[in-house]
């Protein structure tokens, strides 16, 4: 699914925050990844789905290279991939529907799909009653789940969550975690970079810990490890 | 088979749903919307008056043109039948439209009118005219007066060609000067109202290639993101259209019912109203359609590399 | 004492800080402060150009209006004591400038003259003069002719008074015309740049409002983050004057020094280079760096509310 | 310092929040505001700086009627209220330091002692050597610290977090808590919004608990109470 051979970035500001990965995630793995703040978890998820490119190394992500990839094709590439963004990304002018429902129209679903697909999946993140709202209009964490409605909403092949419990009361995030561990019991790939020592410990998998901006730990059924 | 017809219909609804979205954008944009429509419609009522003005002007021009005619002086020597067979040989010219006969008592009566006070001095000589006969000659394209002069000035019994020679190359020198002044000021006028649109829209777009950014992050591909735009400038250009076209149509009726009592001077005579007006309005329209569609494609370019 | 001495001190600070974030904004804000510069220029340029334009019409105008003149004929009986009397009459006239006196003889060389080929037919007249005696008056402001021309006429032996009443009449009607037309597309241009501007302005602005909100929550005051702007809004104004005032004088100064070849007719003189076109850029600076404070200003007001 | 009597809050598009708050907190205090997402703990705090006007009630800050006072007066209230909020809210086009030292330019400190001051704060929390950054430039946890650092800067009254911790690994957060309690040692009142039971069940302080709008609990060395 995903393999990363010797990736190094370095952002125009001269910031290395990847130091040579090597890295290799097969289809249907839950995988989580931890580090210290700017370790250089986003930018480790962000190569993926080509928001960064590196500036050394091979991306490869669901066996096409991302480094030949022309950019006509990027936006495919990303159909097949839910992403969480640590700060949301969410379109401030639509409302919680629109933005959802945003993920189906560029696959150019039909309208009764979309709107069926969109109130299941609201429903899922609890906010079926919001759907009419502008992210404004909601709280930090309800913006988290819309968030993930629509990174999961296509059934995308890969989900990738970055924090996606940062904002979100205990109760709220084990929903959410039971959400994403049952999408990937369908044999979707997750991959998620969190914070939370206690759901690593708790719901264990693989853990990829990473320290700047290499990995420092790569273990199936993992502890979050950092020591308080 | 079946797969070609499966994708035509899909790609029918999502250019539905980019119509519908390319109008909901006007309504999102809220402040942004009044302002960039505010923006077109201020330009373009600036090109639409100025381009009324203009074209009346060249109208008016063309009118002085018109009046510009030919005197043949017909020889004193010259008897009868000469005088009907110089008349055929000048209309044989084949730039020439009308000819006319004025005697020379005519031509009398016509300078001493002409000359008002003065003329009065100039009755006593009725009895003893020094005038000649004469012939007055329009071409059909006043240009061609210099070349239809010389002609005549060839014909027999033809004593000489008048037609103001310095007072015409003149006027039509001047015309020719108005003309490009004009034409220079309407094409810079015309880019400076593309730029200034485009411009405008432009920075609505530039505050919004966040929001372009996260449409492709969700896996837009860039005719996805540019429909919704191409429609959006589209009603930008419409909407900034309708008050210069009420405002050029209203006025330009006004000033064409009531401009013989504002100026009265035999020249100025407005293009008509009908179909004048409506071929502006539609000028004006396509202007701001064209304009508010290209600005609104190419700002949103430059986001698409994300 | 103490305390107001500190307290002024630390405005004086402050002051320089706004100055110094103003001057960072437009940095900052690249291609936003590209495209409202953008406009200012485009706009100036317009106003700048039909403004040297219409000036230099009005001039142009002025300059026929004042070669009207009134012809007083002087009776035939007129013995010469009572032509110099007539002379010192018209002198003693209050709004008379110039009055030259014009013998009957070169009255006809004049009139033969002014007809051209025509005129050589009335070259037999010469022993017999039909004309008479004039004097030339010229009027300190041409509006005057009508009032100057009515009271010589009631100067004794004096015949008649010409002037070309109906020509000079339309001439200052067709001025009169033409001077509100340029007023009125003067006032609406200018009106028009002030719109476009601070429209264009008002838009990146409003692309600013959650920043000039996060300002406010951080505990500024309107003042302190209206003052940046300010600055910022005057620095918009004199940057986009720099073009139109070179492209002004420039131009300027190219069709000053080759007008009299482009363009051959006598009454076509542009005002002088120096002062007008320094006068001109002054005003242009002073209508960019206006609006593109009070833009600037009125736009960020909407937004302090938070 | 802090007294609110039956405030209710309706936003525009008829959402309640805040359904009869009554919280009464004496200068120097450390409160802790929990709650489920949605719950109204961030609305509650926008009450007590003006970002929100309440429907119903009265609110007081230092002695101050915040209903009698005046637009004019806003400014001088918030600046002796240092504010991290849940979405950080940097100025996107100034450099960490710019951001920071704006909160003691409002307050027209001098040139030399805003350079000091904000170098000061940035050591403190691990961002010094990222002073010249925009925020654009940073991860999301060093843009939370930059948050932090502008709210302390100017040594205010009353400092209130909203999540502060929410995008920080277990490490920094334990290391932004200190810096908290040091604070709160000279007197300073601290609030703050949180998810995160380690932190409150650790450092034992008041709780408020916020559920549907109002207060449910309210203890002093309290725990974070929700059981998962
Ligand atoms: N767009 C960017 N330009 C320049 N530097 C960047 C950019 N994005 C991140 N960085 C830098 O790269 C490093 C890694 O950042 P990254 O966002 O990957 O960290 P992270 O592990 O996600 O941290 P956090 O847990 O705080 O989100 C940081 O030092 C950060 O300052
Ligand atoms: N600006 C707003 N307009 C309308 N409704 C709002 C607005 N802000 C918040 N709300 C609504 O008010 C309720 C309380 O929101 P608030 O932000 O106070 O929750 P919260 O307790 O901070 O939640 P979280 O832990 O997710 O940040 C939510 O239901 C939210 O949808
Ligand atoms: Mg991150
Ligand atoms: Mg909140």
């Amino acid at each position: 699914m995903i393999d990363m051979q010797g990736v190094y970035k370095t952002y125009p500001n001269g910031v290395t925050a990847l130091n040579g990965i090597d890295v290799k995630i097969d289809q249907g793995e839950f995988v989580y990844v931890v580090g210290p703040s700017g370790a250089g978890k986003s930018t480790f998820i962000k190569m993926i789905f080509r928001e960064v490119k590196p500036s050394k190394g091979i991306v490869r992500v669901n066996n096409m290279s991302l480094h030949n990839l022309k950019w006509k094709r990027v936006p495919y590439l990303r159909r097949n991939i839910g992403v969480v963004y640590q700060d949301f990304k969410l379109l401030p002018k639509l409302t919680v529907f629109e933005n959802v429902a945003f993920a189906l129209e560029v696959i150019e679903e039909t309208p009764k799909v979309v709107r069926k697909r969109v109130m299941e999946v609201l429903d899922l993140v609890g906010l079926k009653n919001k759907a009419r709202f502008i992210p404004d209009e909601l709280s930090g964490g309800e913006q988290q789940r819309v968030a993930i409605a629509r990174a999961i909403v296509n059934h995308p092949k890969l989900v990738i969550a970055d924090e996606p419990t940062g904002n979100l009361d205990p109760e709220t995030s084990w929903e959410i975690m039971k959400i994403l561990e049952e999408i990937n019991a369908t044999g979707t790939t997750i991959l998620m970079a969190t914070h939370s020592k206690e759901i690593v410990n708790t719901i264990k998998k693989r853990v990829i810990a990473i320290e700047d901006g290499m990995v420092v730990r790569d273990e199936h059924r993992g502890e979050y490890g950092y020591e308080i | 088979m079946m797969n070609i017809e499966v994708n035509t219909a899909m790609k029918f609804r999502t250019l539905r749903r980019h119509f519908r979205e390319g109008g909901k954008n006007i309504q999102r944009n809220g402040w942004m919307t009044i302002a960039s429509v505010g923006a077109v419609t201020t330009t373009l009522i600036l090109v639409g008056a100025f381009l009324a003005l203009m074209l009346n002007l060249n109208q008016m021009a063309d009118n002085i043109e018109e009046d510009v005619e030919i005197k043949a002086l017909v020889e004193v020597t010259a008897e009868e039948g000469q005088v009907d067979e110089i008349k055929q040989q000048i209309e044989t010219i084949p730039a020439v439209s009308t000819v006319e006969y004025s005697s020379k008592e005519e031509e009398l009566n016509e300078l001493i009118e002409s000359m008002g006070e003065e003329g009065k001095t100039w009755e006593m000589f009725e009895q003893d005219n020094p005038l000649n006969d004469a012939f007055v000659i329009k071409t059909e394209d006043p240009i061609e007066t210099f070349d239809v002069a010389s002609e005549v000035e060839k014909i027999e019994n033809i004593q000489e060609v008048n037609y103001g020679e310095e007072i015409v190359q003149k006027l039509f020198q001047f015309n020719k000067y108005a003309r490009n002044i004009g034409l220079a000021l309407i094409i810079g006028l015309v880019f400076t109202a593309i730029f200034l649109i485009s411009n405008t829209i432009k920075i609505t777009i530039m505050a919004r290639s966040k929001e372009i950014g996260i449409m492709k992050l969700v896996g837009a591909t860039n005719g996805f993101i540019r429909w919704p735009f191409f429609i959006e400038g589209l009603l930008l250009g419409i909407l900034g259209s309708i008050i210069p076209i009420a405002v050029i149509v209203s006025g330009y009726y006004y000033l064409d019912a009531n401009v013989s009592e504002l100026i009265n001077f035999k020249f100025v005579s407005l293009m008509p109203f009908n179909p004048f007006a409506w071929q502006l309005s539609l000028l004006i329209l396509g202007i701001g359609a064209v304009i508010g569609v290209w600005g609104s494609v190419m700002s949103v370019r430059k986001f698409l590399k994300v």
